[in-house]
């Protein structure tokens, strides 16, 4: 990296220029990969989210206290049935290319989205499915975009119909698929693919983009928040291995490393706790790590079995010893952080849905196997996709069943592409999955475990968890649908144990002490854009 | 010569052909698909996106439309990268690759063959054995350990290197040696044994009844000739360190061809491992082509031939 | 020494393909017979096909024309076992004693597997006592059996070369340069040896080999061959005191002689284009010459002695 | 005889007419034989007996390889339980080697993965053998169109990356370790096919063939008794020196994930698990990767030693 | 007249694993100007170790001189220093090896190998060298010379090479020229013609010349004198009528015998010598050749014979020509 010493506590510099200024405004920090896309459209990733972060501004922008404030938008109104929003856009906006910002490049944009058209096709689409007819029109059941509830009303005004009441709405318009796009884009299929061709209206701009090894941000002096915005420079390098991220944050190099583009390896977590402990965070996100059951093989159609496995390990070892991340052990499956009816609703419904046991799981263990008529336990495997830390849990997991349950868990790790297929195709019978939330709300977490849900690989189908979930869905009533939600958690777990979690994610990162306004939020989504060096 | 080079291009024409083929139906019997993630599209979504890719043929269909595009010198666009050329992708990235395999290429044919020589000058003498257990340590250690043990001591603890990067001259440093340490240890017990053999052929008891003195014999006689072996070497060797830098990039961050390849399989990006398989494959051939070249430029007995290759 | 062929060599040829097209006639159109009891030395210049001619006519090389009749049969033209059985007729020893014998084998083995490849021994015992007499008869002695060849001398192993080629009991073998890497002083046992049994077993020996006076010593008649052909024939002596092809001339008049006197008076004979240097061509096969070799036929100029045109 | 002048060396000696009685020579006494009698393979290990390097490697490959048969029998842990509450702990009497990050004890791992590691070099050098001998001799001894075929097809096969092959091949294939050393011999037994074709081509033009034949030899005898035998000392060669290489192969595959299963382990797959921690807990890396560059030295220094003991060239 | 080279007791030795081979125990001959000098011997008996030793290129180790002296125009070569050496080979000594496919560089074009010998030693310019080289090519009989010159050795036969070493040997006159079985690997009608080339360029260039072979013919063609060594000793010396008409040693003799003459009657049968040389490891105390000797004595075994002067030119070393030999007979 060009002048990646500038950084450097004693203050050496072997870059060019005007160290001194340099060495106060330019970030350091690593991304593991690079991001598949700068096009907000087709955006999927934490990486590209980081990234789009800096490069655009959505209409509203959530502060380091989790709360929406003013950004395209300088005012919002919304319906009391909680239908109708009224955007109006910020007169000062403008894009890099000194474009004005208006409503229509936000209905461009989001059409863009929608459009069944497009090429390729948006994956994330179903982001804007709670806007009125958007799914209908992206599905080509309605073909006027007219009737999608998204108007431009004049220049600086937009006017957006949901088809149901969504509290969480106007935190989603700050995510990348709600971010405008320049209208200049729409003959140009490769225009995010070149960092010249890009028109963005973030804080910054993509000024340097070295393929697969270096990504440069340059403060966008256009941007009307430019007074806020102190660093001059973003340069991200683009290395997969944590350790080399570590030792590079170690030496200087980087002034950030971790969670979420990068990667601190669970092995020097404690000892980087003890060494920098005022570099070192620990951030609970809106995630949740667990090993789901095919409730369609054998043995794991029967509950109790899948109980007996639930409750026979330590989640606590796991967090403590093995994932060493400042993990919260899990027994629920919406993670902390999301919002409930005030607080969070993890902390207005308990996760008690179980207790680990060892004596309670080998009883229920020996009841599931005399329901299933067994003397022996089927053979049993446990995939996970290849990954360091996967592996350690699936490996400590086992060694706990083995241990407790007296039941030998092969674990068997395949390739990311190989696993997902497996785990669709219901190949399995104890499978690694992780969730973390696009939204702040249950019901991000809840409608996965939904009969016709697409993300659903476990076999489970409950009508009455289907029916909860989808009043849930249609009420108005906040407190209905949280309480909804949490019954429905109740069948997904302590009835059924589909899955038995094993830890709510954290974020575990390093930051150099002079840095500051570095901004994580509920699902660990970071922004940098407001960073500065004290 | 032109017969000769025709000859090569044919072999090499069919010899991609069958690389392609192979891949082909290879990568397409692997599970998974380009539009994969731990959150799934929608069923509607991706049968939207196979086709616009058109992953919804038949794969002969596919395979044809493939080699007819080739043909073409389109190598189509990443499926994952969206948007980006994958003749883009490879020319950037490689570009990198080339530069740190270059070094360390030239690294290694240096300072293996110097190594090599003197100890084969020194033959059982203290600077042989020191040079050959070099050698063999050399060859005993893993790229990777090799790699991190450098990047912990020198660029971390020493703070003389950056621990990632590839911009100064400086940040080549850590990885050319990594990436060198192997095939120098190589080249120097290639090129010992080679220059042995010379040291004791005939002609060079003639050039010593020339009363020729040391060095011309050395530079003159014994080189040209003790450095074939290293010639038939450093062809598939060249292949080697510039397709296989995989865990040298991977560990300095840098942004080379060989982490695209393994990020294209990861992904089933299907055009571009298409588009990567094919340029190692050429790579790979051009390297095999230039060592025959180079071989009847050094050796006047071998002659190029379209037929039998000796 | 009957007067009837043992072994009729006719329009023999085999050419190899070398590759791009091009062939080379290592044995080109050669013709003659042996009789029983007889020796006919064949000698020539490397590379000339003397041992490509032998290899041939044992069938060891597939022939590109001509046939080989022995004892009245056309070898080339048996099926695969009934050829098997007329290897037992027919042997070779060969030049180099170091690369003719498998470094692995125990003497034994060496001499035994001609036993084993025929099933010529019903018992351990009979095949053990066949090697101790095969051994004798060359001058061996029966500890030598459970050696490796590179404990031998080169005389030694020439020696048991022998005695391998005598294991089936032929008939006809074809010496191709038995002595030529040996020492001085060391060839004339095998030679010596060869007569010998030449005598005992009434073999008939196709001799091969550079060495004229060995050839004119051991041979009966002599056939000189040139650049894949053969350019004349004769008996021994006539072929010494009366050599009518300007090849075989200068061939003789190049023998050194052991005799400083007839040394000093010597005049060498010069092959018309020999002065250019090689005769075959550079990579040692033999290339064009300005000789047009292609047409000529041999002649009999007198009785028994065959010249090739147009020396004829 | 005109003698002008006799001057004798040895002045002082006294000369008896005793010493001028003929003696004689008796044929069969000359002919010394000046050598032991030894085989070809006696002689040649002979040869490598007195190679004291190569003799110590082989020493030191014969321990590991007992040590990774027995090692982890004599101790009272194995390979796969975990301790939590001992993890990362240093060498000490009762974990010799110390535990990795899910308190396993390093020395039974160590020596289990030098099993794994030992077994893919072996097998994958084995079939590397078996196929190569198979395809080169083929190849070598019918020569002409055949070997023009089967070499250009191998020369292709060969032009076809590695890695991708490898890859793919893991990829497609249920992971385990007999895919592993499938995926490495794929490409792996064409340098054997192309040593054996050479030894063939060589070998089988050499007169002791030739005679073999003209004694009605068929090809199977010729191939079995004659051609392999004497092939062999480049084939152990290669085969000693593709035990390292495979065995560096698949540890470049553990580093990329493409390893063994856990919980087995081999000495490349610990090693890349150590490699994010090994500054701090640096026993997880030592051992592991101490004994894979023990095992690459010895059988690349042993490999060596074969050569020279084997090269008919430095025969007397 | 003042020999132009002189060795004296010479003894080379070899260390192997073994132990020492001593390959020569003792040489002592001299050669006078322009006289060619045969050394005759069975193989391994210590020809071109005697030669390289001469030379200075007997790789050291495993070789070891242990005494003696070689006095090359006055002066001993065994105490120069390489750097004198290296001016002394290619000048004033020549050398030809017996294989001319290995003795040539392959890489390096015919013409540019024999140049580089003249630039060496007698400081030619390039293109000067170009014209002796060619000239040099011309006087060893190579037709087309210009040609030949660029050409790479591969494309020269064995005896064109052979005469391109003579070239190479010659180039700078030297005084001595040592060709060591020059003509082994060549056809009978080459070997004569390169003979015929080493003689006429002896003429020309007055060199003397050290002819090593085994083949007796040749040294009847070529040499006035012949040493014939025996196990690294030489059994005996004389002038070539001396030595073929009066051979004295029992080896000489019998190596005579085992030769054919051309006008030997067919079923006269050859007289071999039987046995094999002794291991030079452990040399035989007495005669080396004492094994293999039909007139060995009790003496023979136990001590070393001594020299016996026929003339000034005919030396044989044999217990046989002891005056008590005769004494042993009768008794
Ligand atoms: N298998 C083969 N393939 C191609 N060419 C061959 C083959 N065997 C022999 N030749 C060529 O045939 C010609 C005759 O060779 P051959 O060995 O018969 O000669 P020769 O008279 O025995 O020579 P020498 O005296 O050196 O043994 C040579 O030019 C040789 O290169
Ligand atoms: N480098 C060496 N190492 C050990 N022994 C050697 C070496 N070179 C020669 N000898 C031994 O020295 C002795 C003499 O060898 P030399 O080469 O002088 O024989 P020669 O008379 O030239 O035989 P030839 O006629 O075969 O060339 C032999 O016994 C040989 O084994
Ligand atoms: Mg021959
Ligand atoms: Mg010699």
């Amino acid at each position: 990296a060009c002048g990646s010493n500038n950084n450097k506590e004693d203050g050496a510099s072997n870059g060019a220029g005007k160290p001194a200024e340099a060495k106060e405004q330019v970030l350091h920090i690593n991304m593991s990969a690079e991001p598949p896309t700068f096009d907000p459209g087709q955006a999927q990733d934490s990486q590209a989210n980081t990234a789009l972060k800096l490069m655009y501004e959505g209409l509203v922008r959530v502060d380091d206290a989790g709360k929406e404030v003013p950004a395209a938008a300088e005012s919002w109104e919304i319906s009391p049935d909680g239908l109708q929003y009224k955007f109006n856009l910020r007169k000062d906006a403008v894009w890099s290319n000194g474009d004005p910002v208006t409503a229509n490049d936000f209905v461009f944009a989001w059409q863009r989205v929608l459009d069944p058209t497009t090429v390729p096709a948006a994956p994330y689409a179903y982001q804007l499915g709670y806007i009125k007819n958007a799914i209908a029109y992206n599905s080509k059941e309605v073909t006027d975009f007219s009737k999608v509830g998204i108007k431009a009303t004049d220049e600086y005004t937009l006017e957006v119909t949901l088809e149901n009441p969504t509290p969480y709405f106007l935190g989603l318009t700050s995510f990348y698929t709600f971010y405008p796009v320049h209208a200049s884009v729409k003959n140009n299929a490769a225009w995010a693919t070149d960092y010249k061709s890009m028109i963005t209206n973030g804080a910054f701009n993509l000024s340097n983009w070295t393929t697969g090894q270096k990504l440069e941000f340059t403060k966008n002096d256009k941007y009307w928040d430019k007074t806020n915005i102190k660093l001059s420079k973003i340069e991200a390098s683009l290395v997969a291995s944590g350790a080399s991220e570590l030792s590079s944050y170690k030496s200087g190099q980087l002034d950030f490393a971790g969670a979420p583009n990068g990667e601190i390896p669970s092995d020097s977590i404690p000892t980087m706790e003890k060494q920098l402990p005022k570099e070192f965070s620990k951030k609970g996100t809106a995630g949740t790590y667990y090993y789901e059951f095919n409730v369609t093989a054998k043995p794991f159609d029967n509950a109790k079995i899948r109980k007996a496995f639930s409750m026979a390990i330590s989640r606590q070892d796991i967090v403590d010893k093995v994932t060493l991340g400042g993990q919260i052990p899990a027994y629920g499956f919406v993670a902390p952080g999301i919002k409930g009816i005030k607080d969070e609703f993890r902390t207005e419904n308990k996760d008690d849905f179980f207790t680990e046991n060892v004596e309670e799981a080998k009883k229920l263990l020996a009841e599931g196997m005399a329901e299933e008529g067994y003397t022996t336990l089927p053979e049993v495997t446990l995939i996970y996709n290849s990954s360091e830390s996967h592996k350690k849990i699936a490996l400590a997991v086992a060694d706990m069943w083995k241990n407790n349950l007296g039941v030998e868990v092969k674990t068997e790790n395949l390739e990311w592409g190989v696993f997902l297929e497996t785990r669709q195709n219901l190949n399995y019978q104890i499978a690694r999955a992780g969730w973390s939330a696009d939204y702040d709300d249950p019901m991000n977490f809840m409608d996965l475990w939904k009969t016709d849900s697409g993300n659903n690989d476990s076999g489970f189908s409950n009508k009455e968890y289907d029916q909860l979930i989808k009043d849930s869905l249609v009420s108005q009533d906040n407190n209905v649908r949280m309480e909804k939600m949490a019954a429905a958690e109740k069948i997904l777990i302590q009835d059924e144990q589909v899955l038995m979690p094993l830890y709510y994610y954290s974020n575990v990162y390093l930051t150099k002490e002079n840095v500051k306004g570095i901004s994580v939020n509920y699902n660990g989504a970071i922004d940098f854009s407001r960073a500065y060096f004290e | 010569m032109v017969r000769y080079v025709a000859n090569k291009f044919f072999y090499m024409l069919i010899s991609l052909l069958i690389l392609i083929s192979a891949t082909f139906f290879l990568m397409k019997a692997i599970p998974g698909d380009p539009f994969q993630a731990e959150k799934k599209v929608s069923v509607e979504m991706k049968a939207r996106l196979m086709e616009q890719y058109g992953l919804d043929k038949p794969l002969y269909v596919q395979y044809f439309k493939y080699l007819g595009d080739i043909a073409t010198g389109d190598f189509g666009i990443s499926m994952k990268k969206l948007n980006q050329d994958v003749t883009k992708i490879i020319s950037d990235t490689f570009q990198t690759s080339l530069k740190l395999g270059l070094v360390a290429i030239v690294i290694a044919v240096v300072v293996g063959v110097l190594l090599g020589m003197l100890a084969a000058l020194y033959h059982r003498k203290l600077i042989d054995n020191v040079a050959m257990i070099l050698a063999v340590l050399g060859m005993a250690v893993p790229s990777f350990v090799l790699a991190s043990l450098l990047q912990y001591y020198l660029a971390e603890k020493a703070g003389w290197f950056n621990v990632l990067g590839f911009d100064k001259p400086l940040d080549y440093v850590l990885p050319v040696m990594a990436l060198s340490a192997q095939p120098i240890a190589f080249i120097a017990r290639l090129t010992r044994s080679s220059m042995l053999e010379v040291l004791h052929a005939d002609y060079i008891k003639t050039a010593k009844a020339k009363g020729l003195n040391w060095f011309t014999i050395m530079f003159r006689h014994v080189i040209r000739n003790g450095i074939l072996p290293v010639v038939t070497y450093v062809g598939p060797m060249t292949a080697n360190i510039i397709t296989g830098s995989v865990v040298i990039e991977q560990v300095f961050g840098i942004g080379g061809i060989g982490k695209v390849f393994v990020e294209s399989i990861t992904n089933r990006d299907y055009t571009l491992i298409m588009g990567v398989t094919i340029f190692y494959g050429v790579i790979l051939m051009v390297a095999r082509f230039l060592t025959d070249i180079a071989y009847v430029m050094i050796d006047p007995r071998i002659k190029l031939s379209g037929g039998k290759e000796g | 020494m009957s007067q009837q062929p043992l072994i009729q060599v006719n329009g023999l040829k085999k050419y190899f393909n070398v590759g791009k097209g091009k062939i080379l006639k290592a044995v080109d159109d050669i013709n003659f017979s042996i009789r029983e009891g007889e020796t006919l030395g064949m000698v020539g210049e490397s590379g000339c096909g003397k041992s490509t001619a032998g290899r041939t006519i044992l069938r060891l090389y597939e022939p590109t024309a001509g046939s080989v009749n022995f004892g009245g049969t056309d070898i080339y033209k048996l099926p695969p076992n009934k050829m098997k059985a007329m290897r037992r007729d027919m042997q070779m020893i060969f030049q180099d004693p170091y690369a003719s014998l498998n470094p692995r084998f125990t003497v034994s083995d060496i001499i035994g597997e001609a036993f084993d490849i025929h099933k010529l021994t019903d018992s351990r015992k009979e095949r053990k006592m066949k090697i101790e007499e095969l051994l004798d008869m060359v001058g061996l002695n029966s500890d030598h059996a459970t050696r490796y060849p590179h404990e031998f001398s080169g005389g030694q192993r020439q020696r048991i070369g022998i005695a391998r080629a005598l294991a089936v009991n032929p008939k006809f073998i074809i010496c191709d340069e038995p002595i030529s890497a040996l020492d001085v002083s060391i060839q004339a046992q095998v030679v010596n040896l060869l007569k010998d049994l030449q005598n005992r077993l009434g073999l008939t020996y196709l001799f091969i080999a550079h060495d004229l006076s060995m050839v004119k010593h051991i041979s009966d008649r002599v056939a000189v061959m040139y650049l894949g052909k053969m350019v004349e024939l004769a008996d021994s002596d006539e072929l010494y005191n009366n050599p009518i092809h300007p090849y075989t001339k200068s061939l003789l008049s190049a023998i050194p002689i052991a005799d400083p006197e007839i040394e000093a008076n010597k005049k060498r004979i010069i092959m018309p284009d020999e002065l250019d240097g090689p005769i075959h061509s550079a990579n040692g096969s033999s290339g064009e010459s300005k000789f047009n070799l292609s047409e000529s036929k041999l002649v009999e100029v007198s009785k028994g002695h065959w010249v090739a045109t147009p020396y004829a | 005889m005109d003698i002008n002048q006799t001057k004798t060396s040895q002045d002082h000696v006294i000369l008896t007419s005793e010493d001028f009685r003929k003696i004689g020579t008796d044929e069969k006494n000359s002919e010394v034989i000046q050598r032991e009698s030894l085989s070809a393979w006696r002689d040649a290990w002979q040869r490598l007996r007195e190679n004291k390097i190569a003799m110590t490697a082989l020493i030191i490959l014969a321990l590991i390889i007992i040590a990774s048969i027995f090692g982890p029998l004599i101790s009272d842990f194995n390979h796969f339980t975990n301790d939590l509450v001992n993890t990362n702990q240093p060498p000490s009497s009762i974990h010799w080697f110390g535990t990795d990050e899910l308190g396993r004890d390093m020395f039974v791992r160590t020596w289990m993965g030098a099993r794994i590691s030992l077994t893919v070099g072996l097998a994958a050098a084995l079939i590397d053998l078996i196929i190569g001998v198979i395809y080169g001799g083929t190849m070598g001894f019918f020569g002409g169109r055949v070997d023009e075929i089967m070499n250009k097809f191998s020369e292709i096969l060969y032009s076809i990356p590695y890695l991708l092959v490898t890859i793919l091949l893991l990829v497609v294939l249920e992971p385990s370790l007999g895919t592993i050393i499938l995926a490495l011999t794929i490409t792996g037994w064409i340098n054997m096919s192309w040593i054996v074709r050479g030894e063939m081509i060589q070998l089988k033009n050499r007169e002791f063939v030739l005679a073999s034949r003209s004694m009605g030899a068929g090809n199977a005898r010729l191939i079995f008794r004659h051609l392999l035998p004497n092939a062999v000392g480049p084939i152990i060669v290669t085969l000693t020196l593709s035990v390292p290489s495979a065995i560096f192969s698949e540890a470049f595959l553990s580093f990329l994930g493409l390893g063994v299963q856990a919980p087995v382990a081999s000495l490349g797959s610990m090693i890349s698990d150590a490699l994010t921690g090994w500054m701090y807990y640096p026993w997880r890396m030592l051992f592991p990767a101490i004994l894979i560059s023990l095992i690459m030295l010895c059988f690349n220094i042993f490999g060596d030693g074969l050569r020279d003991a084997l090269d008919p060239k430095l025969k007397k | 007249m003042e020999p132009i080279l002189h060795v004296k007791d010479l003894h080379v030795s070899f260390h192997v694993k073994g132990g020492e081979v001593q390959a020569v125990r003792g040489m002592n001959f001299e050669i006078g100007e322009g006289e060619t000098v045969a050394i005759v011997g069975e193989s391994g008996s210590g020809k071109s170790v005697t030669a390289q030793t001469i030379m200075r290129l007997i790789p050291s180790p495993p070789s070891r001189i242990k005494q003696g002296e070689i006095i090359f125009k006055g002066e001993n070569l065994l105490n120069k220093t390489n750097k004198q050496m290296e001016a002394i080979r290619g000048k004033d000594i020549g050398m030809i090896f017996q294989d001319p496919m290995s003795s040539l560089n392959p890489t390096i074009k015919v013409g540019k190998q024999i140049t580089e010998v003249m630039i060496k030693h007698q400081k030619m310019s390039k293109t000067e060298a170009k014209v002796q080289g060619i000239e040099m090519l011309k006087l060893v009989g190579i037709k087309n010379a210009e040609a030949r010159f660029e050409q790479y050795p591969h494309e020269f036969s064995g005896g064109m090479r052979q005469r391109v070493m003579i070239a190479i040997a010659l180039a700078c006159r030297p005084a001595l020229l040592i060709a060591d079985e020059p003509t082994t690997a060549l056809d009978v009608t080459i070997q004569a013609q390169i003979l015929d080339v080493m003689k006429e360029m002896q003429q020309r260039l007055g060199t003397s010349i050290i002819l090593i072979t085994h083949d007796l013919g040749v040294v009847a063609g070529m040499c006035d004198k012949v040493i014939v060594m025996y196990a690294g000793e030489v059994v005996e010396t004389g002038t070539v009528m001396e030595i073929f008409k009066n051979p004295q040693h029992p080896y000489t003799k019998g190596l005579l015998r085992s030769m054919p003459r051309l006008d030997q009657k067919k079923d006269e049968p050859l007289i071999p010598i039987l046995g094999t040389p002794p291991d030079l490891i452990k040399p035989p105390l007495g005669c080396p050749f004492c094994a293999r000797c039909d007139e060995a004595m009790k003496i023979c075994e136990s001590v070393d014979p001594a020299e016996t002067v026929f003339s000034e030119s005919h030396m044989a070393r044999c217990w046989n020509l002891h005056p008590m030999a005769r004494e042993g007979e009768s008794s």
